[in-house]
């Protein structure tokens, strides 16, 4: 099915507002379960929304942009997806894989940004100086307007510009490729999850992942839920029975009280 | 220092989180945060200040100081310092404590919302969604509302901690910080056994015409998830060792599979 | 069926041995599931006074007197619950229900010796300034003996006296409210519970709680034991793995040997 | 003080045991155990004092002051004292020791005996009895009367240990208590997951005619026994926070059961 | 079948080097899993020798000679298993029984060595003194020569002299017997297990006793692999957040800094 | 003492690791391993004390003392004490080393090689090999291949710490070596209820004309592995209480079973 000039417009402006909520991680309406979901009615098929929201989701846990880093972006995977699966009449599984390109390219857009927001600063710092809120106040305000707009822009490129060259593009793919894309959206958490590790694992820690993964390798546990609650508990376990001393946690050679 | 003691009301507290919203809005590589972290707190500073002009340069230039610390919880970080600078306390003070806690919030915050929270609200709400039921980012959302709304108790308590227990929170948020780690670590042990799925397809043929399985005959029977655990740190190791951006490895996870899938291996 | 004349006293006089060890917690032979087999041997229906004491005893689970506290009576349940199923012919899940109010009656009524008892102090303390080895003695058989004395008369008047009006009682009673009272049995313990809580639980010892509820919930485990056992490791460990120093149990801000 | 040393045998020593079992036998508000108490120690006291009148009613009295510990423990306790009334102690010294230790035997034997062991045997019994089985009771007065007969070395133990090992019986029974809680709360963990029995009724129908249940599509999918637990932790919240009575909860318990039945609800 | 004086030999030869992997415990081709399969690869069984391999190696887990002490020899137990059952067509479950003698005898010729080269210390100090480093090393070759060729001897009288005697003993034992031999295959671990305890158990290690004996116990652990996972992060926890002071090791009485 | 010093190779270091497996050569009850870990030290030594042959003979006096550890990880202790010797050090410093080190080593090596990685490759190797496939011998032998090729890296690494991190070493392998035993305590524990296989046989007839196996009824009912459970306790006890040998109880628990087996218990 094609997309009316309409629905390109009305995704543009939705990604606009979600841009910014990414931009600003304020109530993670950017993640790909709402934006997907939001594809959908706009596009009038929520259900398929729904299901691509839900595949999207999962095969981007773990990808978030904790401790500065950029993943590839959420809201390009979730509306792509959605456009790509409602405009080839593919499903969403293989269409994961064909929006990842376009949630790249966002991803470095955004790292872009990141270094060139840079020039701005010299000029902050002299509105600080000089007591000035109100420029400082508005240069704050430029910064998420360019990002706001280029959201808008590519997302209405992508989504409607672009969409009888992705047709064509998606014709001449044969099965086995869209077989082991299918095969590779179960994969591709593991990317995820290994940036969490990158930010958090210290060797003393891997006793923990221990537990966690076996709560889910043996145990009946339908979701994540239960083994939050584990890890609630080790957590409080360690908050009120373990030293904190800095010389324990390094390996404690030496002896406390000296 | 003209600095009034207790120029605050409730309401300009509560506002602190709404502008604490503000955080990132000039995120960038050489002072993070810093941009919008001032533009957050400058009418309570203005307020603050009010006629001493030096005193509030003094102030913005310090604030405009590189940080990065976690959304949700910088409310309480924000009116934390406002309780300082409200009571004139000096300048190094309050640049020490900013400096010593916006690290250990970044880390609790983390390890609580981006790691834990969020993929367990991802496997919940997609369980609905993949049923097509609507609920799934209903719940999301709502969920997330409910964070929000938690940064207004984080303010109010931010505000309140503020002047009192200042030597016990460097020590104790080291503590909670270690706690978080401990709660992000076992739920990524989890996502890594849920969400990860890897089987291989090829199967051994017995001489006596039996065909087994090696996914069921080996792997599972040594270790169970062994491949996706294994894969995890495979990904791990070149991130952190060989410092492979994980872009990279996204488009070689992609490529690989299909080349494998179409091995007749995946 | 009817209770005979000497049913009656022989359930008083069994009570009041059996209320004698409850007021000194001797042998635990006031537990449901002893009260309702002996209840069931003297109305002649072994089978029915096993089934009751079985049910009752694990509706008052966790309903214990530690800490001075007192719950409805466990005797009073053990016999009443018989009774009624014998007498009325209902189910013992729902006799159950039915047993409460005497449960509760004693429960109050030991309640009023523990605040009365206080009166006697006085006295003692003047027998213990004279050395008067024989008064306090004396004093302490009388406190017993009143309790003894209390058992027999109540559960005389509820088993024996009572049973018309209790069966006139029943015979009223509609079906959803029985149904009503079975599905209660399942859902008491938690009252009890929440007492064992109330007297145990510090913040800090919710890992543990966190530990049992999982072996429960997760894991093929037919009864407690074996939760007790792991209970018992994490005991140990903790004596002989985990500081106890008093600072560190609150949270452990203070470095120890300072 | 005249009081002559190593008057009690073994058989005194014995006795105490029997004795033990009147600790509660006047128990009230006002000193709980304390009369019960004494006169479980005075066939000891009267042999230690001998002629010593005034010794005897010093010792009285101090016994006589509030106590509050676990029965099946108590031989311990008054055995270890008796050893030091033996010695001539001072009266000081063994109050304290008495008043340091009723309280952590107190939380040693509750862990064990009442939490612990208590719902173990109810529930390995209950499961005997509940079929008809005459095992059930037997067991259950078996391993009582094993119990019982505990207090025997008990009052052993403590009377050896009396003279010596006095510093480390205090951290040791801090250490034991500490120990002992987690026994019992990690049982009574258990015992919310066992014996609480909430099961939802209501069911959904879906467009396509199909019924879902809602306990077993969404809470059993979150977390199994979510409802047991929310209603031990709720229950209590009002005996902690609101001070409700127990009996009260158990009424409200009951009737709010039967209304939802009635409503189909449960 | 019979065994032939060309596999006698051949049985001998390779329980030579065998033997004095098991002496300097190298290469651990000692144990029964290797010995069985090379002794049915000798007798042209392998499909024997491999199970006589697996039942044996699992009813001698366990027995090993870490810290001295000497268990049933393994290498008589895997090399008599498969014989036995190879020669008089027994199963190789009954033939773990009936290869035990020979064990036994084997482990007391090594207990004998253990003690009596305690002879050869005397001269080797002298050697040392001497700084005679040649002495010294022929005096090393001729203890484990003495190993290795009562290994050659004994093998080979077991295996090929003793072949007639042991099918005739066979064919009187009854078939209770042979059951009872069976199912004692079975409970033999336990006393390497307890050995193995007797070396490593002090009680404040049981806790982690009892969860290795859980996770088999409860969950689908198909093999000891993950819970050799889990010992490892509990060890890793220890090492990284648990004091080592030594007071503490013993129940931690004191205070430390005191 | 005429010391040169670094005159070892990094072939010489290599060497060891091969004549390491001299260790166990001469072993007997009164020095242990002491003859053959002094002819694996012999050509270094030789190498280091060239023509002093007092400074050499005392180095072999010294090494012909007790020793027992374990023989994987030797190589690390004996490259260790050979940077010692060539150092010139001490010759009371490098005896109170070996001496320091050589029990903490054991346990270590014990606790992994013998308790935890043989029972796991027993395991392994014999599922394979029960039923009747090479491959179960054959991975076996290559992991013990593989653990004896570690030892390379472990002379190398223990010559490389030899001068620096000495006094870390005693504390960290005192901690190392407590958490093997943790390591080896847990599989034990699984491997008692993995391995060791009792079931009891006889049922009860009710009136009612059902019968009920006791083994299902009752020991599974209140735990599952109660029997190889107590059963390996009992052997512990008389081997740790009251000193039977091993092999007095391999015999015994063969003619029990062979009893009981004949009764019809088992
Ligand atoms: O890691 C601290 C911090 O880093 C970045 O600023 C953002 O990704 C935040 O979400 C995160 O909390
Ligand atoms: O809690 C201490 C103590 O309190 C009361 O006296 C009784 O319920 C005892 O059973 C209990 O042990
Ligand atoms: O226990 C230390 C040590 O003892 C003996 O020498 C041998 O059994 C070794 O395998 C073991 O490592």
């Amino acid at each position: 099915m094609q997309i009316t000039l309409v629905q390109g417009i009305l995704l543009a402006l939705a990604c606009i507002v979600i841009g910014v909520d990414y931009w600003l991680e304020a109530f993670f309406i950017f993640r790909p379960i709402i934006v997907a979901s939001i594809t959908g009615l706009i596009l009038g098929d929520l259900k398929l929304g729904l299901v691509a929201g839900g595949l999207t989701e999962l095969a981007f846990a773990g990808l978030t942009p904790a401790g500065g880093t950029q993943p590839p972006n959420p809201i390009l995977a979730g509306v792509m997806t959605v456009v790509i699966a409602h405009t080839t009449n593919t499903s969403p599984a293989l269409a994961i894989g064909l929006a990842l390109p376009f949630s790249i390219l966002m991803q470095y857009v955004i790292l872009f940004f990141y270094s060139s927001f840079s020039m701005f600063m010299a000029r902050a710092d002299h509105y600080a100086e000089n007591a000035d809120a109100k420029a400082l106040t508005q240069l704050n305000y430029l910064t998420t307007a360019i990002v706001a707009v280029s959201y808008g822009v590519i997302v209405f490129l992508s989504a409607y510009a672009a969409q009888d060259l992705l047709k064509s593009l998606i014709d001449i793919l044969p099965i086995w490729f869209i077989h082991g894309l299918e095969i590779a959206g179960g994969i591709l958490p593991a990317v995820g999850f290994a940036m969490l590790l990158n930010v958090m694992l210290k060797l003393q820690y891997i006793p923990f992942f221990i537990v966690g993964f076996f709560l889910i390798t043996y145990l009946p546990i339908a979701n994540l839920l239960p083994v939050a609650v584990v890890g609630l508990g080790l957590g409080m376990y360690d908050y009120f029975f373990v030293k904190s001393d800095d010389e324990k946690a390094k390996g404690g050679v030496q002896n406390d009280g000296i | 220092m003209t600095v009034s003691n207790k120029v605050l009301t409730k309401k300009d507290i509560s506002d602190m989180a709404y502008r604490s919203v503000f955080l990132q809005a000039s995120f960038n590589y050489e002072r993070m945060q810093a941009g919008g972290w001032t533009v957050a707190m400058l009418p309570a500073l203005e307020k603050i200040y009010k006629d001493d002009k030096e005193g509030l340069a003094a102030a913005m230039t310090d604030n405009m100081q590189f940080i990065n610390t976690h959304p949700t919880l910088v409310p309480f970080l924000m009116t934390l310092l406002l309780s300082l600078e409200e009571n004139g306390s000096d300048r190094t003070l309050i640049k020490g404590i900013k400096v010593g806690l916006f690290g250990p919030l970044a880390g609790i915050g983390d390890a609580i919302f981006w790691f834990t929270v969020l993929p367990i609200m991802a496997g919940i709400s997609s369980s609905f969604a993949l049923e097509g039921n609507v609920l799934g980012p209903i719940i999301f959302f709502a969920v997330y509302v409910g964070i929000f709304i938690m940064r207004f108790p984080l303010a109010r308590a931010g505000y309140e901690l503020g002047t009192t227990a200042l030597d016990s929170l460097r020590e104790s948020s080291k503590k909670l910080s270690r706690a978080a780690t401990i709660l992000g670590t076992t739920v990524i042990g989890a996502l890594a056994a849920a969400y990860v799925h890897i089987t291989l397809l090829p199967t051994i043929e017995l001489n006596d015409g039996i065909t087994i399985s090696i996914q069921e005959a080996f792997i599972d029977k040594i270790f169970p998830n062994l491949l996706p655990l294994a894969y995890v740190f495979t990904m791990f190791y070149f991130i952190r060792v060989r410092k492979v951006s994980p872009t990279v490895l996204i488009l070689v996870t992609i490529v690989l599979t299909i080349v494998l899938s179409f091995l007749g291996i995946l």
